[in-house]
Parts: structure tokens; sequence; C-alpha cells
């Protein structure tokens, strides 16, 4: 049962990178990129982060996705031209990424040669009051230090985003 | 113990303070660059009550760790020679706000802010007692003076700031790397844990060792110094640079320099200093001879002043290096005069450039007509750098020369050329500028010291004679403090006599 | 036998974080490059969880967490960027923003 | 306590008022601070003579440390004893005197104020550097002096020639000091201490040096110290320079006060020069060399002042040639006496160059005896001292210093005799120039106002009476009385050759006029060598400051800092350039191909992380 599930969530997740990343236009790479994300968070749930999986549909699927159509359709972006072409990127990124890949394979691979397995109900401490808990006690300080960091994106946004008093 | 913690406080407050102040209101980052340099001077000159000079030791120490691993430790302290010159720091940066006050026009805020970080650097450079933060000081104030340089800078500004900030990075990469060594052999960054070692034989450098991390630590100061043949730099910084920028420069940035000759070189590696000194004393005294003749020859007012630096420190490295008690007073009383005498020098040399907007000597002369007192400091100030007695060089220069003296007659028979030299470059340069007849350009453009400038001034000219005349205000800390430093390179002899005996282990790697 | 193996999670996340590389390098739209990060960062989470699944500790969740909200400030800086970037540049291309060169 | 400080104080504080206010304030006022301080200096002299009385002992008044550094301890210190007395009281006299002359000299000069406040300056370091109680302190009135020459050479600064006068001064001074400086850092070395109280009682206790030592090397470098201020060979060249400064400065510092102080230097280190025989005959010859060669050149000078500022060379060579014959209160009595009557001589030739609108050139002058004659009689009152005329003064100063020569080597009699004569000569050539014939300028010669005239009479009474101040018995204590028999031939011989000076001045410049002119033309190439003063400024010029100042320009600014230092850190610049544009090409500005380099990053780290867990 959780093997289906894994294996079906996992399929659709990278089947949705692959369409990301081959896909010319935007706005079908930002719906992929929502499937991603939507099927991570069944994953998520799978491995017992409550919490996360939650967030993960609000803040990223819902939120920060929201975000990048909004922008897809304000610029009115179209569908990528072919300019340029970065012979570095091509003939040193792509090998690169084989090897990228490989490498971890073997590194995962040697690390966890018989590694337990997960299922549902495995770990259940992942719920709202487990990591609220931790949040606004052990990691305080990093929590208030994401909350300024917070506040100065959004100022800078709004300052890099408006209109200069010339135009 | 909180004042000087204050002193290093304060100038990063008032530098963030002043990135606050709105771009468009450039009298309010000048008021209030103003306003903060005085009370960190006033800070400063509270120390004073708090120091007792008798003491050679550090005093109002403050000890906090700030990096557990590797072991780096706030250590901030003062001992009778830093003192003086955290205290020519802050003197010197209330002087360089009102000398920019109209010469800086532009980004005016960025500027002063710019200032006061140097002045954070400078001074956390000669409180810190730990070898890390005293290399983060070390770079600190390299940045801002990048900048002021690069930014307010004349023509050939890139040139020249580029040039200083290699120039300088290129020794502190080795200082760097002596330090990380020295960390690696003691397992601590800390000056006084490191002296306790060195002093109680627990740590112990071979000769090769030590001499290697002397060198590395050498080059690195003498390139601020700066020493022939690594002064390159410094008549381009200075020509380029704003006027406050060259004051600051030559007044304290130099002092960087020997002020690490002293503090570190020194102490810690007393043998290689005593061994490497004939040829170091060598090139000072090259200095000071070829400085002054080049000085001699130059057509640009702030080159001619720049070699006239190299000349004066010279005499600084002698007397640091004649390892005598009157050689490093001397020294270290030098570094104090030299800030105040050739910083009015490159001040006065800014008010004639913001009134003729030239620094070649030729674009002068006759300026005494339209401007007499401006001539008239220009002359005392000259008087003082050329070692008048009763003015402030002198003592300096006298304690040096009579050190090197002590040291080695003959060091002081080449030596005391570079005295008749700079009478020759500056009585040569006052003449050509000020005396003789006004051109009309001379006479329409040049005008006398207004009370901002005076402001600037007036406090200048009076150290110069105070330093000069009543010398014992400053010389008995000095002396207290210099005295230590002699004790500990006596104590380097005697270990050396006792290095000699059946070896030991040169190593002892001790984990903290 | 039941339960997932919990290094295909691993493996999982490590192609997914490859593909977000192989994106980032393929694409020239700033957008899709954008969205490539954003596709490695999540690659990331996932072992974050998995890794917390692994040792019983929620930490890893709150590593999440924190990249999540960082995510989200990078991508309305970025955002707004791309957005000053095409209002003064006229294009989304990646290999026309350029002018760090020379 | 005396409070001797308040000695200098008074003329420092009239330095400070004048400096600081003077531009503002009327010339009374000015005179009136001016004046009154030194005054107020000389009243308090006296005050002090009165009180200290005979002066068995050297009064020490010790105020504070000026610095002290390991076990050197330099104090202002000042300290009064009979050879002070003496300088003190000629200072502040003569000082007094051209002070009052100045009002009316200066009267119609711009920078009136400016003038005095350097005067008062002048008498300050001037009073320092002769009560001074260690070596260092009596160098910054030495510097002082030199500073306050220097300021006053240049006092008309718009002028090129003056400026470089004054440069001229100051520098060569400076190479002097250079040798001062040097031995006061082997006195330091040799004796623990700068005072002259402990140095002089440590050398009392040594024996004397026959071969060269440290006493001697010591002693020839205060002579070259002395050399400098005291325009002695080879440093002489910048005191007939100094003549483009105002005539009262002239007679202030470059005849009566500044220029003898390096006379007072050496007899106030008599116990070290005493202890250093080898040195001291240096002493002699320099003094002889430079009188007999300064009065070579002062034989065809044409410019008033020049010839007596070679005269004034010429003089101090003279006491040289007394200190070094070992007869220090000699030389210190001629000191005196020189400062009277030289002091007269220069303020006569300023009243005359007042009386002709600043004419300096003899030849422009003759017959002003008529227009001018208080200053013509003070002026033949000076001559005559100087010519060594008995009974006055310059005829008691120059016998003793005649006889003391005798004693320490005949032949340096014989060369003092001719000189003597040269300078009979010289003196009354300029007088009967000026004074007699006809007059050959185009101005209207009117005498001086009173203010200038009544400090003539003044010193030219002291010319004539001042040989009466028995200033060797005076400073017998001090130094050991001058040996040798009072021989009345050698004084018969001295008084002929200046008769015989005077009387061939007569025949050439009065008798037969013609003949001086036509004696040049017959002796051609000597002439000019002299009056080109045997082109020493010339030499030094070629030999010494061109090839400083080219070399420095030429080899060690273009050729060492530009080209060789900063053409190997360009040429560092260069090389790391080239490689980084090598580099740069990696840096193509595409971010996709960083991301691509970042990549083959990860991967060379991940597979160094596998390799390394393979090697485990």
């Amino acid at each position: 049962m959780d093997l289906v599930l894994f294996l079906t969530f996992a399929i659709v997740a990278v089947g949705c990178a692959v369409n990301l990343v081959l896909q010319r236009h935007p706005i079908s790479a930002a719906i992929s990129l929502i499937g991603v994300m939507a099927s991570l968070a069944v994953l998520y749930l799978l491995l017992g982060a409550e919490f996360i999986a939650a967030a993960q549909v609000i803040v990223y699927a819902g939120a920060i996705m929201v975000l990048f159509v909004f922008v897809i359709m304000l610029l009115n972006a179209e569908a990528e031209r072919k300019t340029g072409r970065s012979l570095v990127a091509r003939y040193i990124g792509i090998p690169s990424l084989v090897l990228f890949l490989s490498l971890l394979g073997v590194l995962i691979h040697a690390l966890y040669p018989s590694a337990e397995r997960a299922s549902f109900g495995g770990f259940t401490g992942g719920t709202p009051q487990n990591v609220g808990r931790l949040l606004f006690t052990r990691y305080l300080l990093p929590f208030e230090a994401t909350s300024a960091l917070i506040l100065i994106a959004i100022v800078g946004a709004v300052w890099l985003a408006r209109k200069e008093a010339g135009e | 113990m909180i004042l000087l913690n204050l002193c290093l406080a304060l100038p990063a407050a008032a530098f963030l303070l002043l990135l606050l102040v709105p771009r468009s209101r450039p009298g309010w980052s000048r008021w209030s660059a103003l306003a903060a340099s005085l009370v960190i001077f006033a800070v400063s000159l509270a120390l004073l009550a708090e120091f007792d000079g008798s003491n050679g030791g550090f005093q109002l120490e403050t000890n906090i760790p700030w990096i557990s691993a590797p072991s780096i430790r706030y250590h901030v302290g003062v001992d009778g020679m830093s003192l003086w010159l955290v205290l020519l720091t802050t003197f010197l940066t209330p002087v360089a706000v009102l000398i920019s006050w109209r010469h800086i026009a532009a980004r005016v805020k960025e500027f002063y802010a710019f200032l006061l970080l140097l002045e954070l650097g400078l001074i956390g450079v000669f409180v810190a007692l730990d070898l890390f933060l005293f290399y983060v000081f070390w770079e600190v104030s390299l940045v801002p003076m990048y900048f002021l340089i690069g930014i307010w800078g004349h023509e050939r500004r890139i040139y020249a700031a580029v040039k200083f900030f290699l120039y300088t990075m290129a020794g502190s990469v080795l200082m760097l790397a002596a330090m990380i060594y020295l960390y690696n052999l003691a397992g601590t960054f800390d000056y006084g844990l490191l002296m306790a070692d060195l002093v109680s034989g627990r740590m112990q450098l071979g000769a090769r060792q030590e001499s290697l991390l002397f060198l590395a630590f050498f080059v690195a100061f003498a390139i601020k110094v700066p020493l022939v043949p690594f002064h390159t730099w410094l008549p381009d910084a200075h020509v380029e640079a704003p006027t406050a920028g060259s004051v600051i420069l030559a007044s304290v940035m130099l002092k960087m320099g020997c002020y690490g000759l002293i503090r570190f070189c020194l102490p810690l590696f007393p043998t290689a200093s005593r061994g490497n000194a004939p040829w170091i004393v060598l090139l000072a005294i090259v200095g000071i001879i070829y400085g002054a003749l080049v000085a001699m020859v130059q057509p640009n007012m702030k080159k001619l002043v720049a070699y006239s630096s190299v000349s004066h420190l010279g005499f600084v490295v002698l007397g640091v290096f004649s390892f005598t008690q009157l050689g490093l007073d001397g020294a270290v009383y030098q570094m104090l005069n030299h800030g105040i005498s050739t910083g009015a020098l490159f001040m006065l040399v800014g008010y004639m450039y913001e009134r003729r907007h030239s620094l070649e000597i030729s674009a002068y002369g006759g300026v005494a007509t339209p401007a007499p007192m401006l001539a008239s400091v220009f002359m005392i100030t000259s008087l003082a750098s050329l070692g008048l007695p009763s003015l402030n060089n002198f003592v300096g220069e006298f304690l040096v020369l009579q050190g090197a003296a002590q040291a080695n007659f003959t060091w002081a028979v080449f030596a005391a050329i570079g005295v008749i030299l700079s009478a020759c470059y500056l009585l040569w340069l006052y003449q050509r500028t000020f005396l003789g007849e006004a051109s009309d350009e001379v006479k329409s453009h040049m005008f006398d010291l207004v009370p901002r400038e005076w402001a600037a001034t007036l406090p200048m000219i009076v150290l110069m004679v105070w330093m000069g005349v009543a010398a014992q205000t400053f010389l008995p800390s000095i002396g207290a403090a210099n005295a230590r430093i002699l004790d500990r390179m006596q104590q380097g002899v005697v270990m050396d006599v006792k290095n000699t005996m059946p070896a030991r282990g040169t190593e002892v790697a001790r984990a903290r | 036998m039941t339960g997932v193996p919990l290094s295909w999670f691993l493996i999982l996340s490590a192609v997914l974080f490859s593909l977000g590389v192989a994106g980032f390098l393929i694409r020239r739209s700033v957008l899709t490059v954008f969205m490539s990060i954003e596709l490695m960062l999540n690659a990331v989470n996932l072992s974050f969880v998995a890794f917390s699944y692994q040792l019983k500790q929620v930490n890893g969740h709150l590593f999440t967490f924190f990249v999540m909200v960082v995510a989200a400030a990078e991508a309305a800086l970025g955002l707004a960027i791309i957005l000053a970037v095409f209002r003064n540049r006229g294009t989304l291309q990646v290999d026309e923003v350029n002018s760090m060169k020379n | 306590m005396l409070h001797l400080w308040l000695i200098p104080a008074f003329p420092l504080a009239g330095f400070l008022a004048n400096g600081l206010v003077g531009r503002r304030a009327s010339k009374a006022a000015v005179n009136l601070i001016a004046i009154g301080s030194v005054v107020l200096s000389l009243l308090w002299v006296l005050k002090t003579l009165a009180a200290l009385g005979p002066l068995e002992h050297t009064h020490i008044e010790r105020y504070f440390t000026w610095f002290q550094s390991g076990d050197l301890r330099v104090g202002f210190d000042l300290a009064v004893d009979r050879l002070t007395a003496v300088m003190l009281l000629v200072v502040t006299s003569v000082g007094l005197l051209i002070h009052i002359y100045a009002i009316g000299y200066m009267s119609h000069e711009g920078g009136y104020y400016r003038f005095f406040a350097y005067f008062n300056l002048f008498m300050f370091f001037m009073l320092l550097l002769v009560m001074a109680a260690n070596f260092l302190l009596m160098f910054v009135g030495w510097e002082g002096v030199g500073l306050c020459s220097y300021l006053l050479i240049g006092f008309y600064f718009l002028r090129h020639s003056a400026t470089t006068a004054g440069n001229k001064a100051f520098i060569v001074n400076r190479i002097g000091d250079y040798g001062f400086t040097l031995a006061v850092f082997l006195i330091f070395l040799g004796f623990g201490s700068l005072d002259f109280e402990t140095v002089f009682a440590a050398a009392a206790g040594r024996p004397v040096e026959t071969s060269a030592g440290a006493l001697t090397l010591i002693g020839l470098l205060l002579l070259a110290g002395a050399a400098g201020k005291s325009a002695q060979i080879p440093l002489y060249v910048w005191l007939p320079d100094a003549m483009e400064g105002p005539t009262p400065v002239s007679a202030l510092i470059h005849a009566a006060t500044m220029v003898t102080a390096g006379v007072y230097m050496i007899a106030r280190c008599a116990p070290l020069y005493t202890r250093a025989p080898l040195a001291l005959d240096v002493v002699a010859l320099v003094g002889l060399a430079t009188a007999v060669l300064a009065a070579i050149i002062g034989l065809a000078q044409t410019d008033i002042k020049k010839v007596f500022a070679y005269s004034t060379v010429s003089q101090l060579g003279y006491m040289f040639l007394g200190l070094g014959s070992g007869a220090y209160s000699a030389g210190i009595f001629h000191l005196v006496t020189h400062a009277f009557f030289k002091a007269l001589l220069f303020l006569g030739a300023g009243s005359v160059i007042h009386a002709l609108s600043g004419e300096q050139d003899l030849r422009r002058m003759g017959g002003l005896r008529k227009h001018t004659p208080v200053t013509f009689v003070t002026i033949l009152c000076a001559a005559v001292a100087i010519a060594g005329v008995p009974p006055f003064s310059g005829f008691h100063s120059k016998d003793a210093i005649l006889l003391a020569a005798h004693h320490h080597a005949p032949w340096m009699y014989w060369a003092g005799v001719a000189t003597a004569g040269l300078t009979a000569f010289y003196v009354f050539r300029a007088v009967f120039l000026a004074f007699f014939g006809t007059y050959r300028g185009p101005h209207h010669p009117h005498e001086s106002p009173a203010v200038m005239t009544l400090p003539l009479a003044a010193l030219a009474l002291l010319s004539l009476a001042g040989g009466y101040f028995n200033v060797p018995r005076w400073l017998e204590p001090m130094f050991p009385p001058a040996e040798g028999a009072h021989d009345a031939l050698l004084v018969y011989i001295s008084v002929a050759a200046a008769a015989a000076g005077i009387s061939l001045a007569w025949l050439m410049y009065v008798a037969r006029p013609g003949l001086a002119d036509r004696l040049a033309g017959r002796l051609g190439w000597l002439y000019r060598l002299v009056y080109n003063k045997f082109f020493v400024d010339e030499i030094y010029d070629r030999a010494l400051v061109r090839p400083c100042v080219e070399g420095s320009s030429a080899v060690l600014w273009r050729g060492v800092d530009a080209g060789l230092i900063d053409g190997a850190v360009n040429q560092v610049g260069m090389k790391a350039r080239d490689a980084g544009s090598v580099l740069r090409l990696i840096q193509s500005g595409s971010i996709r191909s960083y991301a691509a380099w970042v990549l083959w990053g990860s991967v060379l780290a991940l597979a160094a992380l596998v390799l390394s867990r393979g090697a485990r």
C-alpha cells in the first residue's frame, strides 16, 4: 500500500519535473511545478510530516506558485526563444549532471545499503503541536530572524517593483 | 574598561546612524559626522583619566570569547603606546570631517560613513589584543580607505586605489598565514597567552621557523609603513586621495605598520628581530635619505609630502630596530609627531587645492600675499616637519637618532643626513609656493583661511608646540610600555643562550 | 513487506534535484530558471523530511519549514527583480541579461 | 630663584603680541611692544646680574623636564655664569639699540609688525641660546636664531634673491647643525648626560688627548656646527648672501649676535677643547684661513653691505683664531668689541643706504661726508675701531688674539697681522669711496632721523671705549689666562700693519683715485677671481647642489622609483591581468554557464567524497 502510494506519486513528481524541464512556455512549467509540489505533499504525509505537508500545499503550491503565475501573466511571458547558447552549459553542464546523479546514487547506496523502510504512521512526531513547540522554544531566534527576513523581503520587493518616479 | 569598548562601539554606531541620514540632506550628514567624531574624541580623552601612565602593561582590558572554535576572543586593551595612537585617531577624525566640509560635495553621506568606519578599523587595530581580531580590524580599515580613494579621489583614483589595496593585501595575506601557523602551534590567537607561552618557554620556535614567521609579519608591516622599497603605493595613493583621506592615511594608517612592528615583530620574535635588524636598518636609512632626495625634486605638492613621509617613517623604523629605550621611545613619539605635522601638511595642501584646483607647485608662487595666515600656518607646519627644536618632530627625531647612535654610531651619522635634506625640500617647496610675486591666477583664486579651516588647523598647531615643549605629557607612558618590550627582547636573548644547550622539542603544540 | 525503503526517497530527491539543475541549464526563460530553483529546494526538503523520519526527530521538519520561508522571501524578491529587469531590458531571456559581462 | 626665565620670556611675549595682533595695531603700539619687551629684558638682566654679584659659581635654575627617556633627561634649565653674563649684556644692549634704530629704518616698509615680531623672536632664541644649561636647550636657541635669520633674510619675500638667500642660510646652517647633533650624540654616549655641568665636570677628569679620540671627534663635530652658524670655511657662503635682509637684520643677526653663537659655543665647550688640542688646532686653522680668505674677497666687493659681510666673516675667523690659540677670553673679548663696531658699521651703512633711497653700490656713492655728517663720524669711529687703531676697542681685543696666536704658532701671528692690514684697507676703502670725493649717484642724500642717529652715537661711544671693558680679566676664573708675555714689539707691528692699510686706502681712493682701477686692470684674472669670490658659490653649485638635485630627479625618482620599483610592481600587475584575461573567458556573463561550473565543482566534491570513502 505504502509502496504503491510512493511509486504513484514519485512517478507523478518525476514526470511533472521532466515536463517542467522540457516545456518552453513558462505557464506550462509553472503548472508542472505545482504538480511536483502536490505530489511531494503526499509523500510528506507518508513520512509523517503533517504540518509540512499542509505548509507545502498552502505556502508552496498556494502562495508561491500563485505569485509565479501572476508574474507570468503580468509580464505576458511568451514561450522562450532560442537565444544564445552556452557551450559551457552544454558540454560541461550536461555531462556533469549525469556524473552528478550517478555519484549521488553511488553515495546513497553506499551510505544506506539496507535502510529501514518507511511506512505510513511510522513516525507521528510531525504534528503541528510538536513543530510549533520546537519552533517557539529551541528555534525561537531563527524563527524571529526569518520574520525579519520576510519583512525585509517584502520591503525590498515593494521597492524593487515600484514604478520609477520618472516613468 | 567600558570606555575603551565605547571607543569601538561609538564609531560603529555612528557609521550605522549615518547610513540612516537621508541622502538629500548632506548638511545633516556633515553635522552628525562632526558631532559623532567629537563625542568619540571626548570619550577617548576620558581614557586618559582611567589610564595609569606608570604602568607599562595593558590596561582597561576586555576579554570575552567571540568564536569558540577556533578560539578567537574579543580581547582589547591599551598600553602606553596604543593609547596615544587611539587618541591620535580620534583627534584626527573630527579634523578630517571638518576639512572635507566643502571639499566633498558628491555622495556626502557615504563619505562620512566610510570615514567613521575607517575610524572604527583604526582604533580596533590599535586596541586588539587577539591576533585574529587584529587582522579583522586591519582589513576593516583597508576597505573604507579603498573607497575613499576610489570614489572621491582625483583623476587616476582607480589605479591608486587598486594599487593601495593590492599592495596592502599582499602583505596582510602573509601575515594571516603566519598568524594561523602560530595558532596551530599555540592553540590560541591571544596576544597575552602567546607571549606567556613564549616567555615561559612552553612554546619554542626554531630559528628558521621564527625567522620565516618574523618575515611574514614584517613584510605586511613594512608595506604599510612603508619601508623602501615597498613604498611606491604611497605617493600614488596620496596624490589621488581626497584631502581627508590623505590626512588619515598619512597620520594614522601608516602608523598601523609601525605599531605592528613594535607590538608583534619585536616581542614575538626577538631573536629573528635582532638577526634581521642590520638590513632592516639599512633599508630604513636608505629610506630616510632616498625619500628626502626624491621629495626634493617632486613637481607635485602631495607627492612631495608623501615622499617626505617615506623619509620620516624611515626614522621610526630605525628607532624601532635600534632596540634601545631611546630609539623606541623616539620611534613611538615620532609616530605621533608625524601624524600631527604631516597630517597638517596634507591638510594645508588640501586647502590650497580647494582654492586653486591644482597640486602642481608651478601653479603657485606668491601665495603669501593673498593668504598671509595660510602662509604662516604652512611655515609653522613645515618647521615642525623639518624638525625645528621646540616643535614636535625634533624630540622624536632626536631620540631616534640618539638611540641609533647608542646602537651603532654609524647609523646615526647616515640617518642624520635626512635632517639636512628635510630642510631642503620643505623650504624649497615653501619658497616656490608661498614666496615671490603672486601671479594674477594666484591672486584671484587664493584667499585666506576661513573660520572652519581655522577650527581644524588651530588644534594641530597647538599640538605641534605642545608636543615640542611639553613632551613629558606623552613620553613617560610610552617609555613604560617600551620598557616592557625591551625586557622581552632581553629575555629573548637569554633564551637564545639556553637554546644553544641540548636541543629540546622545538614545537610544543597545546590544545586549548 | 510493507513500507518504502528510505533510500528511495533519497533517490527521488536526487532525481528531482538533478532535474532542477537540468532545467537551470537548459531553459532560457528567467521564470523557468527560477522555477527550477524552486524544484531543487523542494528536492532538498524531501530529503530533510526523510532523514527526519529516519532519526525520528522533528528537527528536519523545522529545517524544511525555514527553507519554505526563505523560498517565499526569495520568490517575492526574485520575482520583483525579474519585474524590474523586464521593465528595464524588455526581455526575460537569461542570456540577454549580461551587462555584468566586460 | 631669580626668575631667569623672564629674560627670554619678555621678547617671546613681545613676539606673540606683535605676531598675533600686530597686524591690526598701530605702529606706535608695535614699537611699544617690541622695544618695551627688550627694555624689560635688559632691565631684568641688570637686576639679575646685580643680584648675582661676582658670580663665583654658576647660577642654575631648573624649571621643568623637557623630555626624558631611559637615562636621558633634558630639562628646561637656565644658567648664568660669567660668560653668559657677558653675552647677555651684549645681546640685550646692542639688541636694544638696533631695535630702536629699526624704528626709523623700517618706518616706510610694509610688514612693519612682522619685522618686529621676528626681531623679538630672535631676541628670545638668542637669549635662550646663551642661557641654556644643557646642549639640547642650547640647540633650541641655536636653531631658533637660524630660523629668525631665515625669516628676516627673506623678509622682502617678493624678491627671489632674498628668499633664495634665506633658504641658503638655513640649509647651510643645517649642514653645520648636522655636525652639532652628531657631537651631541657622542657627548651623551661618552658622558651619559647633556647638562653642561655634568659633562664638563666629567671631561675635566679625563686626560688630554694627544691623538685623535672621542673628545677630538666631538670637538671637530662641534666645530662643524660653529662653522655653519659663524660662517667659517667651508660653510661661510651663506653670510654674504644674507645681506638681502633689511640692514638692521644684518647688524643684529649677521654681525653682532647670531653669527657669534659659534664662538660662544666653542668657548662654552672650552673644557672639552682643552682636552682635545688637535681639535683646537683645527679651530685655529679654520679661523685663520677664513680670516685671510674673507679679507681678500672683501677687498674687491663693490656692495657696501657685502664688504662689511666679508669683514664679518673675516673677524669671526679672528675670533676662532683666538679660541683655537687657547685664548678663549680673547675670542670672547673680540666678540664683544666686534658686536659694537660691526653693528655700528652696518647701521651706518644702513643710514647711508637709507639716505640714498636703497642704493648699496659703492661706485655710486661718494662725498657723503657733507650730506650725512653724523653717519660719517660714527662710521669713522667704527672704522678706526675695526682697523685696530689704538686705543679704540678693536685694538685691545685684536691685540689679545694676535698675542695668543703668536704664543701658539708665530706664523699664525704673521698671517693675522697681514689680515689686520687687509682689514684696515678694505674698511677704509669703503669709507673713502662712500664719504670722500664727489657724489656719483642720482639721488639726493639726506641725513637720517634722530631715532637712527642716536643709536649710532651710542654704538660709536661703545666702539671707541669698549676696549676698556676688561672682558679677559672678568672671564679669568673660567678660562685660564692667556699665556705669554705682553710683547710690545708685536703690538707695534700690528699697529703698523693697520696704519699701512689705512694709508694705502687713502692713497688709492682719495689721493690718486684712478690708481685702483689701473691696478685692477693690470692684475686682470686675479682681480676677477677675487671679485667673483673665488667662484666658491659656483663650485658648490656644480659639485654639490646640482648633482644632488638632478641625480635625485633623473636617477632616483624617474629611474629607481618610477622605473625600477614601480615598473616591477606594474609588471606584476600586468602579468596578473594577462592571467586574468585568460581566466576571464570562464566569466562569460551567462548564468547558465556559471551554473554548469558550479555543478562541475560539486561533482568534483562528490567524487572526492566517494573516492575517500572508497579509500577507507
